[in-house]
C-alpha cells in the first residue's frame, strides 16, 4: 500500500477510533480530575508519626492543661486534658488554636526593634543583652523598673532578684487592691458579678463551668454580655455605674441608704437591698468585680464570704536564696510619678493589659527608656523605645502560677512544642544578665524547692495518676513536669485573705453633651493575647464575637453618629482616638458603644469612659 | 461594499451605519467579556453572591432567556410537526433567537460554576436524581441541534452557496430538518421542564417546593407550558422590534395573528394550571412542611403584591391575545406579548431570587442581594452577543423569507 | 457512565436516563451523517447545478419570473413554476396549440439598436440556440449580452466532449474585474468551441431534440422590451445614472452608462447568474 | 469517597446538643476549623461568605429586658437521613451518604461548584470557597494530615470529622476489630466543647446520648417537619427555645441580634 497523505489520515483516524475502545482515554479523562484536586497553591499537609504531647496553655493566666496532637513533632491540634482538677478538660477558643500563634502574620520575630525609627537599635544590635543592660543600668540616680504583667511566675522571682541586685531597681505589678488571694467557686452558692466576664474566659473556663451548676449567678451589667445572657438573673444597670452599685450594696449591707446608688445605677432601692439580702441569706456568696470596680472585692468581706469563697493562697515554694535580697512587689499605682527612667515591660506572657495612661506618668518626663518584651506589635510595642521580640506559646518554657479561681497553689510548665525562631529574646535571661545574676536554671531550682518542701501532689497526664510529691525523686519530678504534669498544693484549711477596708467611691457617670456615649469593653478575656488568625471564624465569618477594631452601636445611636453597619468610624474619648469598624446591634442600649477590648482601645477608654463616635 | 453578501431582493442599511451599530454592541460585549474574565480568573468572589444567595442574577438570567428562547423549539414544533405553514416566515429568525438564548445561557453557566474545568464531570458521574443533570444534558444536546439548524441559514448565504458543497449540503440538511425539529422539541421540552424541576424539588425550600406528579414536581410541567406560551410571544415581540428597526414589514400580518393566538391559548391553559398549583401549594404543600403561607410574603420588598403582579402579567395578555378584535391591532398585540414575556421573567425571578432570600430557620435573617458590576457585565455580554449574532444574521442571511414579497 | 469511573451508582434510573440521552445523540449523529452522505452522492451526480439554478431562479424577483405567455399577453399574469423549463409545462403546450402559425416575413427583430434574428431560439439568460442540419445546435451570446459585455478579456470555454447540463454554467468570461458566467440553454455534449471572435461560442449535440423551453418568434420582441426594463432596474440598483425610460434609450447608451465596478452585478442579473 | 471496605456494624451517627449548657465560647468552631483545615478568612470575607462548618448563633426570644432570654445555638450539617436534599440535587455525585455511618459528605475533588446543594440545604450549613484558600506563611505546617485542604470554587461542609472516622477505623483494624472502638471516634467540636454541651453517638445504639435525646421531650430537631430526618437533636428546658426548630417561627418577626 502506498503511503499517501490520504492513507496516513485514514490510519490516524482509525487509530483514534480504535483508541476510544480501550480504557486508556477514559482513564486519562478521570485522572484530569486528580490534577484539578491539587489546585496550584494549595498546601499539602505534612505527614509523619502521630504523637500526643502535654503542656499548659500560657495564652492567658488560666494555664489550662493541654494535650497536643503532633505530627512529626509539629502540633496540629490542641485539646484539654480530660479530668484535670484545675482546667477540667476545658480549653477556650483562643487556646484551641494557640498552636498557630508562632505563625501569626503580625508576630514580631527578629531583632530588637527601635520603635522610634523602626531600625535595629544601635545599642541592642543583634540581640546583645549586655549592651541593653548597660543602657538599662545607666545613671543609677534614676529608677530602673520591671513591670511584670503576670506575677507569681519563676520569671517574676528572677525579676525581683535582678531588681534587688540592681541599684534602686523596682519590681512592679498591676497590683490592684486584691492580690495574694484566690476564689473558691465550688463553695459559692450565690455569685454576684459586677460586670465580670465570669462565663466568658474569667479564671479557668473549665473550672468555672464545672462549678456553674453549684451557684446562682446574678450579673449586674449595662449590656447583655455573654455572661449576662447566661446568668440566672441579669440586672441591667447604667453603663459605668458598677462601682456605684457596689457602694450601694455595701451601704445596704451596713444598713445604710441606697438612694444614691439607686439613682446612679437605674435600679430601684428594693432591688439593691434585695441583692444585699441575697448575698447574706443565700450564702456563701461571692462578689466578682469587673475591671471597672476593683474596690468591690471588699464587698466579699462585708458579705461574710471572706475565708469561704475568697481565701488566702500561699505561693508555690521558692528556693530560700531567692528570698534574700529580692526587690519587694510594688504595685504600679504606688510608685511616685516621674520616678522611673528605664522601664522594662514583660509582655511575653499575655495578661490583663494596663492602659498606657496608667504607666506613662510614672516615667520621667523627658525621653524615658521603655523596653518592651513582646511578640505583638499591638501592645506596649506602640509605646516603647526598644521592642524585643520574644518566643510565644508553644515555643516558650515557663511556669504558670495557679489562676485566681484555684484556692490551691499550683506549679505547671508550658513546655516548648516547637522551636522558637532565631533572634527572639528570653526576657528573664536578658534582665538577669543586665543585673548580673544567674537565672538560667531558675525553673529547675524552683521545682527542686517544691519537691523539697514535700507538700502537695503531682498529677501526671499521660497515665492520669496522682502521687504525693514526697515519694518522687527530684529528677523524676522535673521530668514529669516537663512531660505533662502539674504540682498541686495540699488543700489547707481556707484562711481569710488580707483585710481590705472598703473605699467605695461612687463614680457618677457625668452626663455630657460632648461625650454622648459610654464605652463598654467587650471580649476582655482574649484582649491582650494575640489570637490565632483562625479567630476570624468567631468575629469575621460569624457574628459570635466582636472582632478586633470593631465597636457595636444601637441603631439609633448609629443614626445619631451618622455611621452605618460595617462603616468605618473613629472612637474618641478624652484620652484619644482610635479607628473602629461599626457594627449595628439592636440588642444594645442606645447610650452605649460596645468596644472590642484591645490594647489600642483599652489605652483610650478605661472603665465606663465617656466617648463619642465620629463617622469618616 | 458588502452588497454581494446581502441576500438579493432585500434592502439593508449602508455598511458604515451597520458597522457603527456593531461597534456599539461590540464595545458592550468587550466590557462584558472583561467582567466574565475577572470572575473566571479571580474567582466568584467578584460577584455579590454568598453562601445564602448561592444563585444570583445569572441563574435568573438563564431561566428567563431559556424560557424566551423556547420560541425556537416551539415554532419549529408548530411548523414542522403540526404543519402550521404560516410560521415559515419567522422560523429562521426563531432559530437564531433560540441559538442566542441557549448559547448565552450555556456561556453564563460556564462562568457561574466554581470549577468550570470540571463541567464534564456531570457527563462522567451523572446523578440522575438531580434536575441539574437533566438540565446539563438537555441544554448541551439542544445547543448542538440548534447549531445544526442554524447551519442551513448560514450556508444559504448568497456568496457561500456558490460553493457547490455548501449548496448541496444545505439542501440535504434542509430536507432532514424535520428530524432536528423533532429532536429539538423533545430536548427542549425536557430542558424547560427540568429547569422548572430545578426549584420544585427543593424540599428544603418550601417556597419553591411543589407536589410531585410522577417523578417530576408540578413546576416541571408549568415551566414547559409557560415557556411554550411565551416563546411565540417573544418571537412576535422580536419580529416586531426588528421591523421597527428595519423600518419595513418582514412578515405577513397573519404570522403575528397566528403567533398571538397560539400564545393566548397556551397562556390560558397555563393560568388555569398555575392557579390550581398555587392553591394546592398554599393549602397543602406548605402546611405539610410546617410553614405558614403568610411567611413567604412577610418580608419587604417581597410582599404579596409580587404574587398579584405575576398573576396580572399572565392574565391581562391572555385576555388581549384571546380577543380577536384586540389581537388584530398591533397597539394591543405587541404590549400584550411584552407583558407575557415580563410575566415569565417575573415568574422565574420569584422562583430563583425570592426562594433564596426567604429565611428557613427561625433565627435566620432576610438577606439582601444586589449583583456586582462584574455580574451585570457578564449579563450584558450575553445580551450584546445576542444582538450581534442576530444583526449579522439579519443582514447577511435570510431570516424572514417573506420579506422580499412584501 | 462508562466503566473505569469509580463511585458511580448504577440504578435503573441511570440506565433509562442515559439510554434516552444516547438515543438522542445517535439520532442526531446519524441524521448528520446521512445528510453528508446524500450530499456527496448528489454532488457526484452533479445535482449542484440544478440546485444552483433553482435557488437563483427562486431569488429572481416575482415579476422577473413571469411566464413567457404573460410577456406575449396570452396570459393575464403567471409566474413560471418550472424554473423556465417549459418542456413539462402543460399550460405552455396548450397555448402553443392555439397559437396561430407565425406568418413568414419578419426575419429578425430589431429594437433598441439590437438585432435578434428569428432563425434561432433564445434563452432568457441571453444566449441563442440554432438548430444545425447535422442535428447539433450552435449556442451563442445574443446582441444584448454581447453589447453588455463588450469584448471579454478572457473566455473559459468547456472542453470538447464536456457534458453540458441545462441551466448549468455553459462558459465563463472575464471583463475587467467582472467575472461573468453564462447559463447553458441546452443539455448535451460539447462538440466544438468557438469564442468571442466567432459569431458563436459552442456547438453542442443536444441530449433531446425538444427545445420548447426556449423563446421564439413572437415572444422575442415583448421579452426584449421587458429585458430593457430589467436592465434599467439592474443599472439603477447598481447605482448607475437613471436613464429616460421612453423607449428611445438604446442599449448601447445604457451599457455605456454602466459603471465598471457594477458590471458584474448588472451582467449577473441579466444572465440570470448573480 | 466512600471507604472501600465497610465495618460490619451499620451506624447512624448523630448529635445531641444541650442549648442550656452552651456558653457560646466558640471553641467548637475553632476546633472544627483546625481539625478540617479550614483556612482563616479572606480579608474581604463576611459572615455570608466565610467558611464555618460549625457556626454558633445567638438566638433570643424576641422579648425586651427583663423578659429577654438568649441561647447560643451551634449549627452544623444536620446530616439529613431521608430525602437528603443536597445528596439528591448534586449533578455529579459529589455529595454522598455513607450507608454504613449515615454521614452525608462532600467530595470536594469532584465538586463542580454549581452551588445547587447550597440552594437545596434548608440549614445553610454548606459553604462555598469564594476565595483561594490561604494560610499565613508557616501555618500550613499546622495542617491536619487526615484532611485534604479544598480548592477555590468548591462547596464544603461538616462531615462529622470524617478524617477522624477513618483514623478510628484504622486503629480498630490494627486492633483486629471489625467495628470502631466505642468512644474512639468523636468529632472535634464534641471534644473541644468545654461545657460538654455537644454529645455524639450512634442513633442505632439506644444507650447513646443522641438516642436518649431522641426520646427526651425537651429535645427537638431543626425543621423536622420537612421530613428529611436530621440527625442532630437540640435540647433545652426553656419553652421558647424548643420552638426554635419550628419553621412556622421563620418570619422572624423577631430580628435576631448579632450571632
Amino acid at each position: 500500500m502506498r503511503n499517501t497523505r490520504r492513507n496516513a489520515l485514514k490510519f490516524i483516524g482509525g487509530a483514534a477510533a480504535g483508541a476510544l475502545l480501550t480504557p486508556v482515554p477514559w482513564r486519562l479523562i478521570t485522572d484530569t480530575a486528580l490534577w484539578s484536586e491539587n489546585w496550584p497553591g494549595i498546601p499539602r499537609p505534612a505527614r509523619g508519626p502521630i504523637t500526643a504531647r502535654f503542656t499548659h496553655c500560657s495564652v492567658c493566666p488560666a494555664g489550662c492543661a493541654v494535650r497536643a496532637r503532633c505530627v512529626g513533632g509539629q502540633p496540629v491540634s490542641l485539646a484539654g486534658v480530660v479530668g484535670h482538677p484545675l482546667s477540667r478538660g476545658g480549653l477556650c477558643a483562643a487556646g484551641v488554636a494557640a498552636h498557630q500563634l508562632p505563625y501569626h502574620p503580625a508576630r514580631l520575630t527578629h531583632g530588637p526593634v527601635e520603635a522610634a525609627t523602626g531600625a535595629i537599635a544601635r545599642a541592642a544590635a543583634n540581640c546583645n543583652p549586655d549592651a541593653v543592660a548597660a543602657l538599662a543600668a545607666c545613671n543609677p540616680a534614676d529608677g530602673v523598673a520591671v513591670l511584670d504583667l503576670r506575677p507569681g511566675r519563676t520569671v517574676s522571682w528572677t525579676y525581683r532578684r535582678a531588681m534587688g541586685a540592681l541599684k534602686n531597681g523596682l519590681y512592679l505589678t498591676a497590683g490592684g487592691v486584691f492580690s495574694g488571694a484566690a476564689v473558691d467557686l465550688s463553695k459559692a452558692r450565690t455569685v454576684l458579678s459586677l460586670g465580670a466576664p465570669l462565663l466568658d474566659g474569667w479564671g479557668t473556663p473549665g473550672n468555672v463551668l464545672a462549678a456553674r451548676a453549684g451557684f446562682r449567678l446574678i450579673q449586674a451589667e449595662a449590656i447583655e454580655s455573654r455572661t449576662a445572657s447566661l446568668a440566672d438573673r441579669w440586672l441591667r444597670i447604667r453603663p459605668g455605674s458598677a462601682s456605684a452599685l457596689a457602694s450601694g450594696i455595701a451601704a445596704a449591707l451596713k444598713k445604710g441608704s441606697v438612694a444614691k446608688a439607686a439613682a446612679a445605677t437605674g435600679l430601684t432601692q428594693q432591688q439593691i437591698a434585695g441583692l444585699a439580702d441575697e448575698l447574706t441569706q443565700h450564702g456563701p456568696a461571692l462578689v466578682l468585680p469587673g475591671a471597672d470596680c476593683p474596690e468591690a472585692w471588699a464587698l466579699n468581706e462585708l458579705a461574710g464570704a471572706s475565708g469561704i469563697t475568697v481565701v488566702a493562697r500561699q505561693e508555690a515554694p521558692v528556693p530560700e536564696a531567692w528570698n534574700r535580697n529580692c526587690a519587694p512587689v510594688t504595685p504600679l499605682a504606688s510608685v511616685a510619678d516621674g520616678s522611673i527612667r528605664t522601664l522594662i515591660i514583660d509582655e511575653s506572657a499575655p495578661a490583663d493589659y494596663i492602659p498606657w495612661n496608667a504607666i506613662r506618668p510614672k516615667l520621667i518626663a523627658d525621653n524615658p527608656v521603655v523596653i518592651a518584651f513582646t511578640s505583638s506589635p499591638r501592645g506596649y510595642a506602640r509605646h516603647s523605645l526598644f521592642t524585643l521580640p520574644t518566643a510565644v506559646y508553644p515555643e516558650t518554657l515557663e511556669d504558670i502560677p495557679a489562676a485566681i479561681d484555684s484556692p490551691r497553689a499550683a506549679f505547671r510548665l508550658a513546655v516548648p512544642l516547637v522551636a522558637a525562631p532565631a533572634g527572639v529574646v528570653n526576657p528573664a535571661e536578658f534582665v538577669a544578665r543586665a543585673a548580673g545574676i544567674d537565672a538560667t536554671s531558675a525553673l529547675r531550682e524552683r521545682a527542686d524547692a517544691i519537691r523539697q518542701a514535700g507538700r502537695g501532689v503531682l498529677i501526671t497526664y499521660a497515665d492520669g495518676r496522682t502521687r504525693p510529691v514526697a515519694q518522687i525523686a527530684p529528677d523524676d519530678f522535673w521530668k514529669a513536669l516537663n512531660e505533662g504534669g502539674c504540682w498541686l498544693d495540699t488543700a489547707t484549711r481556707p484562711s481569710a485573705p488580707p483585710h481590705l477596708d472598703w473605699a467605695g467611691i461612687d463614680v457618677q457617670p457625668a452626663e455630657s453633651r460632648r461625650w454622648p456615649l459610654v464605652a463598654v469593653l467587650a471580649e476582655t478575656a482574649i484582649a491582650a493575647a494575640p489570637a490565632s488568625p483562625l479567630m476570624t471564624k468567631l468575629d469575621q465569618e460569624s457574628n459570635l464575637r466582636l472582632g478586633p477594631g470593631t465597636a457595636a452601636l444601637h441603631p439609633d445611636a448609629a443614626r445619631q453618629c451618622g455611621v452605618s453597619d460595617g462603616g468605618r468610624a473613629v472612637l474618641e474619648t478624652a484620652l484619644g482616638t482610635c479607628p473602629i469598624r461599626v457594627v449595628v446591634d439592636a440588642s444594645l442600649p442606645p447610650g452605649v458603644v460596645q468596644v472590642a477590648a484591645a490594647p489600642e482601645t483599652i489605652d483610650i477608654c478605661g472603665a465606663g469612659a465617656r466617648c463619642r463616635v465620629l463617622s469618616l | 461594499m458588502d452588497r454581494r453578501f446581502i441576500p438579493t431582493g432585500v434592502a439593508r442599511c449602508s455598511t458604515s451605519r451597520f458597522l457603527m451599530w456593531l461597534a456599539l454592541w461590540a464595545a458592550l460585549l468587550a466590557f462584558g467579556l472583561y467582567s466574565a474574565g475577572l470572575c473566571l480568573v479571580e474567582g466568584l468572589n467578584q460577584t455579590h453572591m454568598n453562601n445564602r444567595f448561592a444563585f444570583g442574577l445569572w441563574i435568573f438570567l438563564d431561566l428567563t432567556v431559556i424560557a424566551l428562547g423556547a420560541g425556537a423549539f416551539f415554532t419549529g414544533f408548530l411548523l414542522y410537526i403540526l404543519k402550521r405553514k404560516e410560521l415559515r416566515g419567522v422560523i429562521n429568525s426563531a432559530v437564531v433567537i433560540g441559538l442566542m438564548c441557549y448559547g448565552g445561557a450555556m456561556a453564563v453557566l460556564g462562568v457561574d460554576v466554581g470549577q468550570p474545568l470540571r463541567a464534564w464531570f456531570t457527563f462522567w458521574y451523572p446523578n440522575v436524581h438531580s434536575m441539574l443533570t437533566e438540565v446539563t444534558f438537555c441544554i448541551s444536546c439542544y445547543l448542538t441541534v440548534l447549531l445544526i439548524e442554524y447551519l442551513p441559514i448560514v450556508l444559504k448565504n448568497r456568496k457561500l452557496r456558490q460553493v457547490p458543497h455548501f449548496l448541496v449540503f444545505e439542501h440535504e440538511l434542509h430536507n432532514l430538518v424535520y428530524v432536528f425539529a423533532g429532536v429539538g422539541t423533545f430536548l427542549s421540552f425536557f430542558h424547560q421542564g427540568s429547569l422548572g424541576g430545578l426549584y420544585g424539588v427543593l424540599r428544603g425550600r418550601p417556597f419553591a417546593f411543589r407536589e410531585e406528579l410522577g417523578i417530576w414536581p408540578t413546576t416541571f410541567f408549568l415551566f414547559i407550558l409557560s415557556a411554550a406560551a411565551v416563546g411565540p410571544s417573544f418571537i412576535l415581540l422580536t419580529t416586531w422590534l426588528v421591523q421597527k428597526l428595519a423600518r419595513k414589514p418582514l412578515v405577513r400580518p397573519a404570522v403575528f395573528e397566528s403567533l398571538g393566538r397560539i400564545s393566548g391559548l397556551l397562556l390560558a391553559a397555563y393560568v388555569l394550571l398555575k392557579t390550581v398549583d398555587t392553591i394546592v401549594w398554599l393549602r397543602r404543600t406548605t402546611p405539610r412542611s410546617g410553614f405558614l403561607p403568610a411567611q413567604y410574603y412577610a418580608w419587604k420588598p417581597f410582599g404579596i403584591w409580587l404574587l398579584f403582579v405575576e398573576i396580572a402579567l399572565f392574565l391581562v395578555p391572555m385576555a388581549i391575545l384571546l380577543i380577536p378584535k384586540l389581537r388584530a391591532r398591533t397597539a394591543w398585540l405587541v404590549p400584550a406579548a411584552a407583558m407575557a414575556c415580563c410575566g415569565v421573567a417575573l415568574n422565574r425571578f420569584v422562583l430563583t431570587i425570592q426562594t433564596l432570600a426567604l429565611p428557613t430557620l427561625s433565627f435566620d435573617r432576610f438577606v439582601y442581594y444586589l449583583p456586582s458590576w462584574q455580574e451585570t457585565g457578564t449579563f450584558l455580554a450575553v445580551v450584546a452577543a445576542g444582538v450581534l449574532v442576530y444583526s449579522i444574521s439579519f443582514r447577511y442571511f435570510v431570516l424572514f423569507p417573506e420579506e422580499r414579497e412584501l | 457512565m462508562l466503566p473505569w469511573n469509580y463511585g458511580l451508582h448504577w440504578t435503573l434510573g441511570t440506565m433509562v436516563f442515559l439510554g434516552a440521552f444516547y438515543t438522542v445523540l445517535v439520532v442526531v449523529a446519524t441524521t448528520l451523517v446521512s445528510a453528508v452522505v446524500r450530499s456527496r452522492r448528489s454532488l457526484r451526480a452533479g445535482g449542484a447545478d440544478g440546485l444552483r439554478w433553482r435557488s437563483d431562479f427562486h431569488d429572481l424577483a416575482a415579476r422577473d419570473r413571469a411566464c413567457r405567455h404573460q410577456l406575449t399577453g396570452e396570459l393575464e399574469c403567471r409566474e413560471c413554476p418550472n424554473g423556465f423549463d417549459c418542456r413539462q409545462c402543460d399550460t405552455h403546450r396548450a397555448i402553443l396549440e392555439q397559437r396561430p402559425a407565425p406568418e413568414p416575413g419578419a426575419r429578425s427583430v430589431e429594437d433598441f439598436g439590437m438585432t435578434f434574428p428569428l432563425d434561432r431560439l433564445y434563452h432568457r439568460g441571453h444566449t441563442w440556440v440554432r438548430r444545425e442540419r447535422n442535428g447539433t445546435v450552435t449556442v451563442g451570446l445574443d446582441d444584448l449580452g454581447r453589447v453588455l459585455v463588450g469584448k471579454p478579456d478572457s473566455v473559459d470555454l468547456p472542453r470538447k466532449g464536456h457534458r453540458l447540463r441545462l441551466h448549468a454554467t455553459a462558459w465563463r468570461m472575464r471583463k475587467g474585474r467582472a467575472g461573468l458566467s453564462v447559463v447553458s440553454p441546452v443539455a448535451g455534449i460539447v462538440v466544438e468551441t468557438g469564442g468571442p471572435d466567432q459569431p458563436w461560442y459552442l456547438k453542442v449535440r443536444p441530449e433531446q431534440a425538444d427545445l420548447r423551453h426556449l423563446l421564439e418568434g413572437i415572444e422575442v420582441r415583448p421579452w426584449l422590451a421587458r429585458e430593457m426594463e430589467r436592465l434599467q432596474r439592474a443599472l439603477m440598483a447598481a447605482g448607475a445614472a437613471p436613464q429616460p425610460v421612453d423607449g428611445q434609450a438604446t442599449l448601447a447608451s445604457l451599457a455605456a452608462s454602466c459603471p465598471e465596478e457594477c458590471r458584474e452585478a448588472v451582467c449577473g442579473a441579466m444572465f440570470l447568474r448573480p | 469517597m466512600i471507604s472501600e471496605k465497610k465495618p460490619g456494624k451499620i451506624c447512624r451517627y448523630g448529635m445531641a446538643i444541650d442549648l442550656d449548657k452552651c456558653t457560646g465560647c466558640g471553641a467548637c468552631m475553632i476546633a472544627c476549623a483546625v481539625e478540617n483545615n479550614v483556612p482563616p478568612a479572606n480579608p474581604a470575607a463576611t459572615d455570608l461568605t466565610g467558611i464555618t462548618w460549625l457556626r454558633v448563633f445567638k438566638v433570643d426570644n424576641g422579648e425586651e429586658y427583663p423578659r429577654k432570654e438568649s441561647v447560643y445555638f451551634p449549627m452544623m450539617c444536620q446530616q439529613c437521613g431521608v430525602e437528603t436534599p443536597c445528596y439528591l440535587v448534586c449533578p455529579q455525585q459529589a455529595v454522598d451518604v455513607d450507608p454504613s455511618t449515615g454521614i452525608v459528605f462532600q467530595m470536594p475533588e469532584r465538586c463542580l461548584g454549581c452551588r445547587y446543594c447550597m440552594a437545596a440545604c434548608p440549614y445553610h450549613s454548606r459553604y462555598f470557597n469564594w476565595w483561594d484558600p490561604k494560610w499565613p506563611a508557616g501555618m500550613e505546617k499546622t495542617l491536619n494530615p487526615d484532611v485534604a485542604p479544598r480548592m477555590r470554587g468548591v462547596v464544603e461542609k461538616c462531615n462529622y470529622c470524617h478524617g477522624r472516622w477513618h483514623a478510628a477505623r484504622e486503629r480498630a483494624a490494627q486492633a483486629g476489630l471489625k467495628d470502631i472502638i466505642p468512644g474512639d471516634y468523636v468529632p472535634a467540636c464534641v471534644e473541644a466543647c468545654p461545657a460538654g454541651a455537644i454529645e455524639f453517638g450512634d442513633l442505632n445504639d439506644p444507650a447513646s446520648a443522641p438516642a436518649q435525646a431522641a426520646k427526651d421531650p425537651n429535645s427537638f430537631r431543626l425543621l423536622a417537619t420537612l421530613g428529611t430526618e436530621p440527625k442532630v437533636y437540640y435540647r433545652s428546658k426553656r419553652p421558647w427555645a424548643k420552638r426554635i426548630g419550628d419553621p412556622s417561627q421563620a418570619p422572624g418577626s423577631k430580628e435576631t441580634s448579632r450571632g
